[in-house]
């Protein structure tokens, strides 16, 4: 049976400006809407033109029974315009898109490291474990270059802890978001158990080497550049460890989430 | 109504709008957002005898009005394609048109063994694009000596089916290529696949892709592809089914007054999965003097 | 400072930056918008031996971030040109690069004749993407036995001069036909020149252009041109200019990167007029490590 | 000498919406640009992306020490752009181009007669001349298909008289405003000296197979599709009558304004 997946045309119910370059948009939700897993993603048209050609691929950072949450940085032509949109108008989105999505065993603890954007998946996965009641202690990790760029204002109430980071050190611990995991591992304030990341693969990569061995499992939600967003085009792949030939898979559609162990981060060029 | 339908060879497609091989995959993948089985056809991924990765590196890239891809025709393979995915593409009530790759001599004669030995395949894309290493990895389809070869290899092991060949853009007179097709014993011409290009990182110097060039597709291309398809149906009796940056109901009709009797769309359903079908309609409307 | 000249044969260019053939027409055009003495050079619309009306009906078309055009080389000739037009940009500071038509044999070597008779001219380029009477329309420079003549012809007669070919796009293996110009004597290469491409009106069905086809410039062939400029530079060992959607500093650096020796703008500027000096900041900026 | 004529950034003071697609802009007049004619005008970069590529072209409606008036009626994606945009915010324009000019010698009586936007630059004109106390009594001729479409209202003091024709008879002469011409000069209510037209190649065509040959002069601005401005590219010619060769003229250089007898009619295909 086919779901109803879109284009959908999304009111946009209301925009706020969370940072100097970032939004938080709600939109009314479209009728029919398949209800979405934490993880997935919506992908916007950008406007009547043909450059911007693509769609552009935005995390869910919530959904209600009535609207859709989206965080959205404004980082070039694409953003820009779905960030100059005005409530009342629309935004035609695909959605929702992703086929694996973050999981944790009942009553578990969790900890969570967001660099910038990667913040929106994560906010939604708490949230939607919170009223599950599927997570036990949560900590959530997030680091910007300074206070102002913090978005953590719009999710304090989503964990147990939030520890911020900032490299100027204009708020919280002076530092990388990475930094910052590895003084907190080290002093035993963190329950290794389940981690979940969402980032650049610089801070995933880095996360990874400062020691993620003990946790039962660390799953990161990726980001590439997409065409299709349904499996289709294989052009949004990345590389998984193997021993023979290469293995790809795509992160649309065979993703949002991996395991981080099994990504073959050393041959992955975003 | 029936002026709708097309025939190439001797298969009749319903109406003259089609899935371009390639970014619709294995069809399946686009269920939930085109009705596969309104359209005339839906041209699968090139598959291979074996299953390919595909290309390490950077895969897309978005240029002005176009996209840039270097997959590298990762798919399936011929097995599971056969066992999985076509079948999964009929039961969703679409007409397939099956795409092969015109890889190395020999495996490409298993490929088309295995075409012959599977009856709900009446017609086949021969993907002459491919790079080929009997000829230093330029593409098949810019020899007229290996394009012979391929289409009339096809044409043997596959009579009685319908056969289509895809060509590449990237030479001096591609109508003259068509011709070989024709007289190859190809059924149907279909262009034109990507054009060559590729991008550099400006902040590296590097080259984006690691095949270092890529295929150019979408809007950008429109003109070159309406050009092609205008010059090939001059020049060739059998049908012409144009590809290459249709956007919109109106690149439609225009590929079809260049001569195609039908078109192929790519790159468009990325973002407009609606347009086969609003061109279906238009086209519809058109032939039933309502436009 | 000193680095950011080019040498192409005898010539020096005081900048990698140059105004494509026939976008900026004769130069003196532009002379309100662009300081034109700051460039590396200004390449003047292609001339022939006598003046040409150029072509009748439409002549422009927008498509996705390209333009069609078929002026149809228009031009005042070779006396108008030598009288009036090219001292006028000497006038305005200008360094001239002089673009000639490969017409017809008799014509193409008087008006050789002619340039060799004016002192005041250093370099020319050869537009081989003339459509050739001798070779039933086709551009000359889509056969390597016609750019061996028009080249080496070029070569005998203006001894001492810097002799540019600029290569058509249209052709299976551009970097090929490079080599042939090298070896006729061209002391550069500049490619591309336009894309082949077309258009229909949707309403009569009917080709857009009189002469149906029309020449695709603008950024929508950026990565055609780019990926000519890699494959040439990587063939022949004089400089090559890159040509084709050069439309912002970053597309010149890319195009620097892929081993142009310098670049030309021609499309942008009709949008973009402080493009040409814009590049020649980022430039200089780079080479004094101010970036 | 060279002249500057820009790129300018200028500022839109304000916008007035005239008819369904008609808007009416007032530019802040940028610093240093050059005295307009009556016939020349500006050419209008449209946003940051590749498509739509070229400049747009308008016809520069009035031109005050301070302000310059554009008329942009909204046919596709660069007017669009254009009328989206809002006061305070620029337009890139470069201008004034166009080297030939609407003339008429002191004190003689003009016929204007207009279709759509071509209204813009005989109003100029007519303002100009007022101003130069150069013109004798004047009409404007002017049709459109329904009164909402009329332009007139923001002319109307602008001319001796106004005649106005709709298509659908919704608000005076019912027809063409070919017809219209036709029907008063007949009636003789038309000074046969000088004839002023701008309007689609159609409407001037059969303005002149209505007859136009006791006119001393009929100067007509042309619009074709331009991609320089300047003279440069040679893509905006009309064929002018000739026995020999074709002889084609650039309407940014070497018009916009022709004596409409000397333009080959019958080969040009717009
Ligand atoms: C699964 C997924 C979820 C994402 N979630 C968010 C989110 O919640 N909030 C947010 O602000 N951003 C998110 N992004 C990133 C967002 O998609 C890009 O910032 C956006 O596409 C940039 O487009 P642009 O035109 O503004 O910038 P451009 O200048 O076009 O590109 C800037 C960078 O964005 C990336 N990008 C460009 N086009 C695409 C494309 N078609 N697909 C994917 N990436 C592209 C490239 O890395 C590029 O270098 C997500 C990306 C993915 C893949
Ligand atoms: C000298 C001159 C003066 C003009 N004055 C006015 C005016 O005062 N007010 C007004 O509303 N319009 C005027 N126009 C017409 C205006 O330029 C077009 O309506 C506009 O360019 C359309 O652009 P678009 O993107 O909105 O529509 P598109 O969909 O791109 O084009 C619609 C039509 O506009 C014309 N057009 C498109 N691109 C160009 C171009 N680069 N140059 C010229 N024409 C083009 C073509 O005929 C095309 O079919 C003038 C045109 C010229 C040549
Ligand atoms: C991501 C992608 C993958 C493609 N894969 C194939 C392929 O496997 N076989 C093929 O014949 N063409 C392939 N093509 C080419 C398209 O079928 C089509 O001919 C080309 O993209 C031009 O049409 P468009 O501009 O509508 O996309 C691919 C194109 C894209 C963009
Ligand atoms: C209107 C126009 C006229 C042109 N005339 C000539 C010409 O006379 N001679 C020539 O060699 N190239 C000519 N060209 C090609 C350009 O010089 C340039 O090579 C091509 O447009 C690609 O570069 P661009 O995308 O920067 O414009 C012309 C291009 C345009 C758009
Ligand atoms: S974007 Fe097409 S497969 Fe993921
Ligand atoms: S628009 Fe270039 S010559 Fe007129």
């Amino acid at each position: 049976m086919n779901m109803n997946r879109g284009p959908f045309q999304a009111v946009i119910e209301s925009k706020e400006q969370i940072s100097p370059s970032t939004y938080m948009l709600t939109l009314q939700k479209p009728e029919g809407f398949v209800e979405a897993m934490p993880g997935q993603f919506v992908s916007i048209k950008i406007g009547d033109s043909t450059s911007p050609l693509l769609r552009r691929p935005f995390s869910i950072m919530d959904s209600t029974p009535g609207s859709l949450l989206l965080l959205v940085k404004d980082v070039g032509p694409g953003t820009s315009y779905i960030v100059s949109r005005k409530p009342s108008q629309t935004l035609d989105l695909i959605g929702p898109l992703g086929e694996t999505y973050f999981d944790i065993p009942s009553g578990e603890d969790a900890v969570f490291v967001a660099g910038g954007t990667g913040l929106a998946p994560l906010v939604f996965t708490a949230r939607k474990w919170a009223k599950d009641h599927r997570i036990g202690i949560s900590h959530f990790l997030y680091g910007a270059s300074t206070e102002r760029e913090l978005l953590t204002g719009i999710c304090r109430e989503d964990f147990t802890y939030v520890h911020v980071a900032t490299l100027d050190g204009s708020e919280g611990f002076e530092g990388d978001v990475v930094k910052m995991f590895n003084v907190l591992r080290e002093k035993g304030a963190l329950p290794e158990r389940y981690l979940f990341s969402c980032g650049p693969a610089g801070m995933v990569k880095k996360l990874m080497e400062g020691g993620t061995e003990n946790f039962k499992s660390h799953q990161t939600s990726l980001e590439t550049v997409m065409a299709c967003g349904v499996g289709a085009c294989r052009g949004c792949v990345v590389p998984l460890k193997s021993s023979g030939a290469p293995v790809y898979r795509a992160v649309c559609s065979e993703g949002t989430v991996f395991e981080a162990d099994d990504i073959d981060w050393e041959n992955w060029r975003e | 109504m029936a002026q709708l339908e097309i025939r190439i060879g001797n298969v009749t497609l319903k109406n003259p709008v089609i899935l371009a091989s390639g970014p619709a995959g294995y069809g399946a993948e686009y269920a939930d957002f085109i009705g596969l089985e309104k359209l005339g056809a839906v041209v699968t991924k090139t598959i291979s005898l074996n299953p390919k990765a595909g290309n390490s590196g950077r895969r897309l890239l978005e240029t002005p009005s176009g996209l840039l891809n270097s997959v590298g025709l990762e798919n399936v393979g011929a097995d599971l394609f056969f066992g999985e995915k076509l079948p999964r593409l009929l039961e969703l009530g679409a007409k397939p048109i099956v795409s092969l790759a015109c890889e190395g001599r020999e495996d490409y004669l298993k490929l088309l063994e295995t075409v012959s030995g599977n009856d709900t395949v009446d017609m086949v894309e021969l993907n002459l694009s491919c790079p080929n290493v009997d000829c230093g990895g330029m593409a098949v389809g810019t020899s007229p000596e290996l394009l012979n070869w391929y289409v009339s290899s096809a044409r043997q092991i596959l009579p009685g089916r319908a056969l289509l060949a895809k060509l590449t853009p990237n030479v001096g007179d591609i109508a003259g290529l068509a011709e070989v097709c024709q007289d190859a014993g190809a059924d149907g011409v279909t262009a034109i696949n990507t054009l060559l290009g590729m991008d550099i990182d400006p902040d590296t110097g590097k080259p984006i892709f690691d095949r270092v060039v890529a295929g150019l597709s979408g809007p950008a291309i429109m003109p070159v592809a309406l050009r092609a398809v205008y010059e090939i149906s001059s020049r060739v009796r059998i049908p012409v089914l144009g590809s290459g940056g249709i956007t919109s109901v109106t690149d439609a009709r225009k590929f079809l007054a260049a001569g195609a009797a039908g078109i192929q769309i790519g790159t468009a359903i990325f973002y407009d999965p609606g347009l086969p079908e609003r061109i279906i309609s238009a086209v519809t409307g058109a032939q039933q003097g309502k436009e």
